[in-house]
């Protein structure tokens, strides 16, 4: 299998905080990767540097390297904006744009200059039928998406990311506010995305982790603990820490 | 086609009457801008060469002499109108009949401060009770005038007084305190006349005007209200002056100020004085017959203008 | 090609931008400028120790002292009296109409209160000397007919909006999700205003409250009509004085002939009324800085 | 117990303190109103909206104050508008923590205080003098654009920072360059916020009379500036730009200090007519700030 | 078993839109009640009712009644904020103040005027050590809570409820954002709690419900579909709709 990212003696630092410790990590193309690890790990810290988000805090940094598709995307000659269109994210908490609906997931579109009235009213339709919500909003696709229930907005977030086709789809525990039906659609969803996609899903759900991802890394305290396919992990992971966490033995 | 004149806000009224009246004769095709921004603000624009005229509420001092020597600019000083100084009480205050011109002395000297404040320090005659002074503001025409006229030196004056360079707050001042004595221009007066007590003015010299005199028209054109009337001014740019709007504009001022100052309140010069202003005019007579040092009391004008 | 293109137009919008933000610095070397040419030139004639330390400022006067004292002390004093009736005010209209009014009485009074602040000072200048000062002469008796306390008051009450409308709007940033969280915990609306949404929302209300200083601070044609104008070393709200913007607009006004001493004193005076500015500000900056919470 | 009830009554005491406090505002600004609206409705009218100045208080108008106020609060608006939204930006969203930044930020909330007189006096040493622009619209409105730039500039600043984080990220997350997401999310979502900072701004413009006095701003105008519209070719012209004028407050300035009684009336009046004008600005404003709002509550 | 609350006929409303309609229901005291349901159907809307937290949505207006310990709590004499006292709550996005960690511990408190800091003191570690969080903060008490991971905020926050000692708390999807660690840390500390409280917990993970409620109500498009024990619910549902949403059949 191709790889997607390649990850070496990654280290992230909120000022003088380190929040990621030495990660080494190989992500492969077109396959679901987890991550999963207890609260405050450094999971999303991690997932964020990997389309460089996390420029945007101040006194955020990283040593290391990220290399995708063979280039480094921290490097000088790396265009943080193509880096950015090329990988797309849904948050933890919803984030829509005070806008309609219809704005929302077409902005992807319009700031690439694609303006066309029938490619955007397609597009819309395809990524809301994709994110499970084209049937409960599709009357009122101009009326604000803020007055969209949390998980009617996170669902909305999922589909304006999909709407610009990106290479790389990272989530970070999308289905934090979603129900059973609508997470199952969205599992669905991303078993059908990796098909043309490389999807990297930060979660806290371990059964979710086993069910989609072909590799799982597990964090601890900053630290890349373990990384394997994800049936490795679940049934005979090499180290203790991870048993445990996987039993639901330590915390 | 702009003329352009700034200046004095004593002298404003009377060019804004002229410039309204001299656009309707020209119908609008001459243009006429005025501004207030105090004569010694009016100068600076004047020798900056910013503007064609400029009103002044006193003759041109030397400093602004020098200002214009230097930059070039040579100026024609026409008087236009009398300004009288009004002193003025409470209409309560029923005990003031008059003012000689010692008695305002010894009340606005600089050494009155603090000392004199009651009524009964002035005559004993008058009552035990606090005296409330106002003035023009100390940076206006008619204080430089009332100091210069009265205590004897431009300026100097006591300093607790209320003062304002807005006439309206001192009539307003005057007008709601009964133990009140102040002075400004006398066209405040004219239209606050039931509000405030006019006092008349002794000055002691016979000669012109026996006992107190009221600053009434015929007093200030006879000299006979003195020494607290006092001419005010245009100074026209040198260099405007060769233009054809200029000279219809000094032309109809010439013509029409003296009727146009008493419709704004002011005292009109006799007719001779603006006959001879018209000529320097003509004659480009530049520079100050008081010979650039600022207010001189008790002259005629008439008898300056011809002294050239 | 496309991303070449793009890449140029965000550095030229960049560059536009920050050329905007930095014209405010040339604003600034502008008023240096002009105001440091003439007070050179002041400062030639009179000594700075004088300007700084005599009590009494007379320079129209035949007997002349420049110190600048008088002046502070009236800016001060009516300052203080303006924000004295402004802040409170202010901030409790501001917090009411975030927190306690129906969203159609904010939409109707807002735009009422910031008309307020559209009426022209000469306005107010006339408002405090006829209208309130003859009430408050009623209420303290020897109270002057020019005062500090009147023209304070009213300068108060003009800055009232702008401090009202600024912190409401500040106010109105903050996430209900955080109201909602103190309203669970049985807080009343109050308690929520002042003790979650108030420091939640606290360098927009700084900086509000930092406006409207500055504005009592600059204020002219008020003080100018309502004060009187005798520079007087007092902090007694009761009698006549003079501010600093009341002397300048005087002078600009006035008869005084250019190129004097005289002239210059409102170079001089206004450089004073530039530096105490600036230090006021530049406190005022970096408490706010320490103040500001950061929310999400 | 007794605790509860205090609360409970701080609260009641509050909401009524609050609401009178606010309607003293009102009402302060009622009588105001009203007072100045019976000294001089007797002079408003088609003859006072037409009439140049003139000495005789009855024949007086405004057509010069109220027409030279338009051009001078709309050129102020387009020179201040641009520049302070522009500069708020770039220091809330670009500016990196540098000395140069640093310096800027301060700067603007330094010149926010600085007192207006003390622009009047750089109006006229620059735009005035230096720049040879004479005591025209330009020196005018160039004079209040930097008057109102810091205001214009703080409010935009404050206006972005309300806008939560999370929304840039996701703009950001989406491919969105900076400018992109500045322009189609940070900005719409903060336009109310700027423009009622930029209201209050120009309305403090539209009644500012300290530095145009200084400037010398001209009391006696009897005609009024160049119309930007001409009927020979090319249609337009910025002549106007040029021209000597002369402003509301100005006028209702030099109206209060006059002598005559009728004079007084013609100020009231005038006052009137710039309230007006305010009234319709704020309800311009209003009506865009309803445009964008659009419900925005995080 | 004593009842806590008694809701009959309640429909609840934004301006026109029903959000919430003709529900019946009776809430035992000292037990844990269970709210689940597809997303948008109305469990945030029903249980913000029960401690009036909807007054603060203009336009939001209800019909029928709540009777809590036998008294109409939407009644004129019924205290607003004596309601939310006795009756606590935790969101489903987390809020902290932007205040200390410490300060919004104790804000609780201050608001009724206890000031005394022992009492906060001995407060401030209870609380934090039932919300499981206690050892992750206990040496940076007094920064800022908005450095706090997503998940240690929403622990911060049910810290911040527990703290006034309510006679109820609703949860609403308290643990959408935590890991599995601290919800099972959370779901022990709600059993623990309702030895003393009334808790009524909304949620989208069925075994939350399933492990920590005595009883369930299975809401659908705002209308409660079946209220029953939690056992017979997720063993013999009496609605097919129910049945079919338990198994994961429908959506
Ligand atoms: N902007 C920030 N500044 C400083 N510290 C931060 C910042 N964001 C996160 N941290 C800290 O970095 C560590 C890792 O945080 P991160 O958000 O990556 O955890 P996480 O694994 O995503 O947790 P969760 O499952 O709760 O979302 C935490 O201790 C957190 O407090
Ligand atoms: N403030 C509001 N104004 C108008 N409609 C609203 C508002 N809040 C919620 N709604 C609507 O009411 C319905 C019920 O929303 P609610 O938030 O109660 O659902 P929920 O069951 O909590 O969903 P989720 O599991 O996604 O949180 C939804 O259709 C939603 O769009
Ligand atoms: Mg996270
Ligand atoms: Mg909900």
């Amino acid at each position: 299998m191709e790889t997607s990212f390649r990850i070496s003696k990654l280290s992230a630092y909120y000022g003088p905080k380190e929040a990621v410790r030495n990660v080494n990590m190989e992500i492969s193309k077109k396959s679901v990767t987890a991550v999963i690890g207890p609260s405050g790990c450094g999971k999303s810290t991690f997932i964020r540097c990997l389309n460089r988000m996390n420029d945007l805090v101040t006194g955020f940094h990283i040593k290391g390297e990220i290399l995708y598709d063979g280039k480094d995307i921290y490097s000088d000659d790396s265009d943080v904006i193509d880096v950015r269109r090329r990988i797309g994210m849904v948050f933890q908490k919803p984030n829509p744009f005070p806008k309609s609906i219809y704005e929302n997931i077409v902005y992807g579109l319009r700031i690439q200059g694609i303006n066309k009235k029938d490619i955007l009213d397609k597009t819309v339709e395809e990524s809301l039928n994709k994110a499970a919500l084209w049937e409960e909003v599709k009357d009122r696709l101009h009326t604000s998406a803020l007055q969209l229930s949390g998980g009617q907005q996170q669902r909305l977030c999922i589909a304006r990311a999909i709407a610009t086709q990106p290479e790389v789809i990272l989530f970070d525990e999308p289905c934090s506010a979603l129900d059973p039906i609508a997470t199952a659609k969205i599992e669905d969803l991303i078993t059908e995305l990796k098909k043309e996609y490389t999807v990297i899903i930060v979660t806290h759900n371990m059964q979710q982790a086993a069910r989609v991802s072909e590799h799982t890394g597990f964090f601890m305290l900053g630290e890349l603990i373990e990384f394997d396919t994800t049936q490795k992990i679940f049934t005979t992971p090499s180290n203790k820490m991870t048993e445990d966490y996987i039993t639901g033995r330590f915390g | 086609q702009v003329i352009k004149i700034d200046g004095s806000s004593t002298v404003y009224p009377i060019t804004e009457a002229v410039a309204e009246e001299f656009q309707k004769a020209e119908k609008g095709k001459i243009k006429v801008t005025v501004g207030i921004s105090g004569t010694g603000g009016g100068f600076k624009k004047l020798c900056n060469g910013e503007t064609d005229i400029s009103n002044a509420s006193r003759p041109i001092k030397p400093s602004e002499v020098e200002l214009c020597k230097k930059k070039g600019i040579d100026y024609i000083e026409i008087p236009v109108a009398y300004d009288g100084i009004a002193i003025l009480a409470n209409p309560k205050n029923n005990w003031v009949d008059y003012l000689t011109v010692k008695e305002l002395k010894k009340i606005w000297e600089p050494e009155a401060q603090v000392k004199i404040t009651k009524w009964n320090q002035i005559r004993p005659t008058w009552p035990d009770k606090e005296i409330h002074l106002f003035g023009a503001g100390v940076d206006s025409g008619t204080y430089d005038y009332f100091t210069e006229a009265i205590v004897g030196k431009e300026h100097s004056s006591r300093g607790d007084f209320t003062s304002s360079e807005d006439d309206n707050v001192l009539v307003q001042g005057i007008a709601t305190d009964s133990l009140a004595l102040g002075f400004f221009g006398v066209a405040y007066y004219e239209y606050n006349k039931d509000k405030l007590k006019l006092v008349p003015i002794d000055d002691q010299n016979d000669s012109n005007g026996k006992g107190p005199i009221l600053p009434e028209y015929d007093n200030v054109v006879k000299g006979a209200y003195q020494p607290l009337s006092r001419p005010i001014f245009i100074y026209v740019n040198k260099k405007s002056a060769d233009k054809p709007e200029i000279q219809r504009f000094i032309d109809f001022y010439m013509k029409n100020g003296g009727q146009l100052s008493k419709e704004v309140g002011y005292v009109a010069l006799p007719a001779l004085a603006y006959e001879l202003g018209f000529k320097r005019f003509e004659k480009r007579i530049t520079g100050s017959v008081f010979g650039g040092h600022g207010s001189q009391v008790g002259v005629k004008i008439e008898e300056l203008l011809q002294r050239e | 090609m496309h991303k070449q293109f793009q890449w140029i137009k965000e550095r030229i919008i960049e560059g536009v931008l920050f050329l905007s933000a930095l014209f405010s610095i040339f604003v600034t070397i502008g008023i240096v400028a002009v105001l440091f040419f003439e007070t050179y030139e002041f400062f030639k004639e009179v000594s700075i120790v004088d300007f700084l330390t005599d009590t009494q400022w007379t320079p129209l006067f035949d007997e002349k002292h420049f110190g600048i004292l008088p002046l502070f002390a009236g800016t001060f004093l009516t300052t203080i009296i303006a924000i004295a009736v402004a802040l409170p005010i202010g901030l409790i209209s501001a917090i009411y109409l975030s927190e306690y009014a129906s969203a159609r009485f904010r939409t109707a009074v807002k735009p009422a209160l910031e008309v307020l602040a559209a009426v022209p000072t000469v306005v107010y200048g006339y408002f405090a000397l006829l209208f309130v000062t003859p009430i408050l002469q009623k209420i303290i008796p020897g109270l002057s007919g020019f005062n500090a306390l009147s023209p304070g008051i009213v300068m108060g009450i003009m800055i009232t909006p702008i401090v009202a409308s600024l912190s409401e709007d500040a106010m109105h940033a903050v996430p209900m999700g955080l109201r909602e969280g103190a309203y669970a915990l049985g807080a009343t609306k109050f308690q929520v205003a002042a003790r979650v949404v108030v420091p939640a929302a606290f360098s927009g209300i700084a900086a509000s409250f930092i406006l409207g200083i500055s504005r009592a601070v600059g204020e002219t044609m008020i003080v100018a009509i309502a004060a009187g104008q005798q520079p007087r070393l007092t902090l007694n709200p009761l009698v006549p004085l003079e501010t600093i913007t009341a002397y300048i607009v005087q002078v600009s006004l006035g008869d005084t002939p250019t190129g004097t001493i005289e002239y210059k004193t409102i170079f001089a005076a206004g450089m004073s009324l530039f530096v105490v500015t600036f230090v006021l500000n530049i406190v005022s900056y970096w408490l706010r800085k320490k103040f500001r919470e950061v929310y999400e | 117990m007794d605790r509860k009830l205090l609360n409970k009554w701080i609260d009641r005491a509050f909401y009524i303190i609050g609401l009178s406090v606010t309607l003293i505002g009102v009402v302060i600004l009622l009588t105001l109103i009203l007072d100045i609206f019976v000294d001089g409705v007797s002079r408003l009218g088609w003859q006072f909206l037409t009439s140049y100045p003139s000495r005789k208080p009855e024949e007086a108008g405004i057509l010069s104050a109220w027409v030279g106020t338009l051009w001078i609060i709309l050129l102020t608006g387009l020179i201040a508008f641009p520049l302070g939204v522009m500069a708020g930006i770039y220091l809330e969203e670009y500016a990196k923590k540098t000395w140069l930044s640093n310096l800027i930020e301060i700067n603007i909330a330094n010149l926010a205080g600085v007192p207006s007189i003390i622009y009047g006096l750089l109006g006229l040493g620059l735009f005035v003098r230096a720049l040879a622009f004479d005591r025209s619209v330009i020196a005018g409105a160039a004079t209040l654009a930097i008057l109102v730039l810091p205001i214009i500039i703080l409010s935009t600043r404050e206006a972005l920072r309300a806008v939560p984080f999370s929304i840039r990220e996701a703009s950001y997350a989406l491919g969105a360059t900076r400018w992109q997401t500045i322009q189609s999310q940070v900005l719409p979502a903060a336009m109310p916020g700027i423009l009622t900072g930029t209201i209050l701004a120009m309305s403090r413009a539209i009644g500012e009379t300290a530095p145009l006095i200084t400037i010398g701003a001209l009391t006696y105008v009897a005609f009024l500036p160049t119309s930007p519209i001409s009927s020979e070719f090319p249609y337009i012209t910025i002549q106007g730009l040029f021209d000597a004028f002369s402003v509301l407050p100005i006028q209702i300035f030099n109206w209060v200090s006059r002598p005559q009684k009728g004079f007084f009336e013609d100020a009231a009046a005038g006052i009137i007519v710039l309230l007006i004008i305010t009234f319709i600005m704020n309800g311009i404003a209003v009506w865009l700030r309803h445009r964008y709002q659009k419900k925005v509550r995080w």
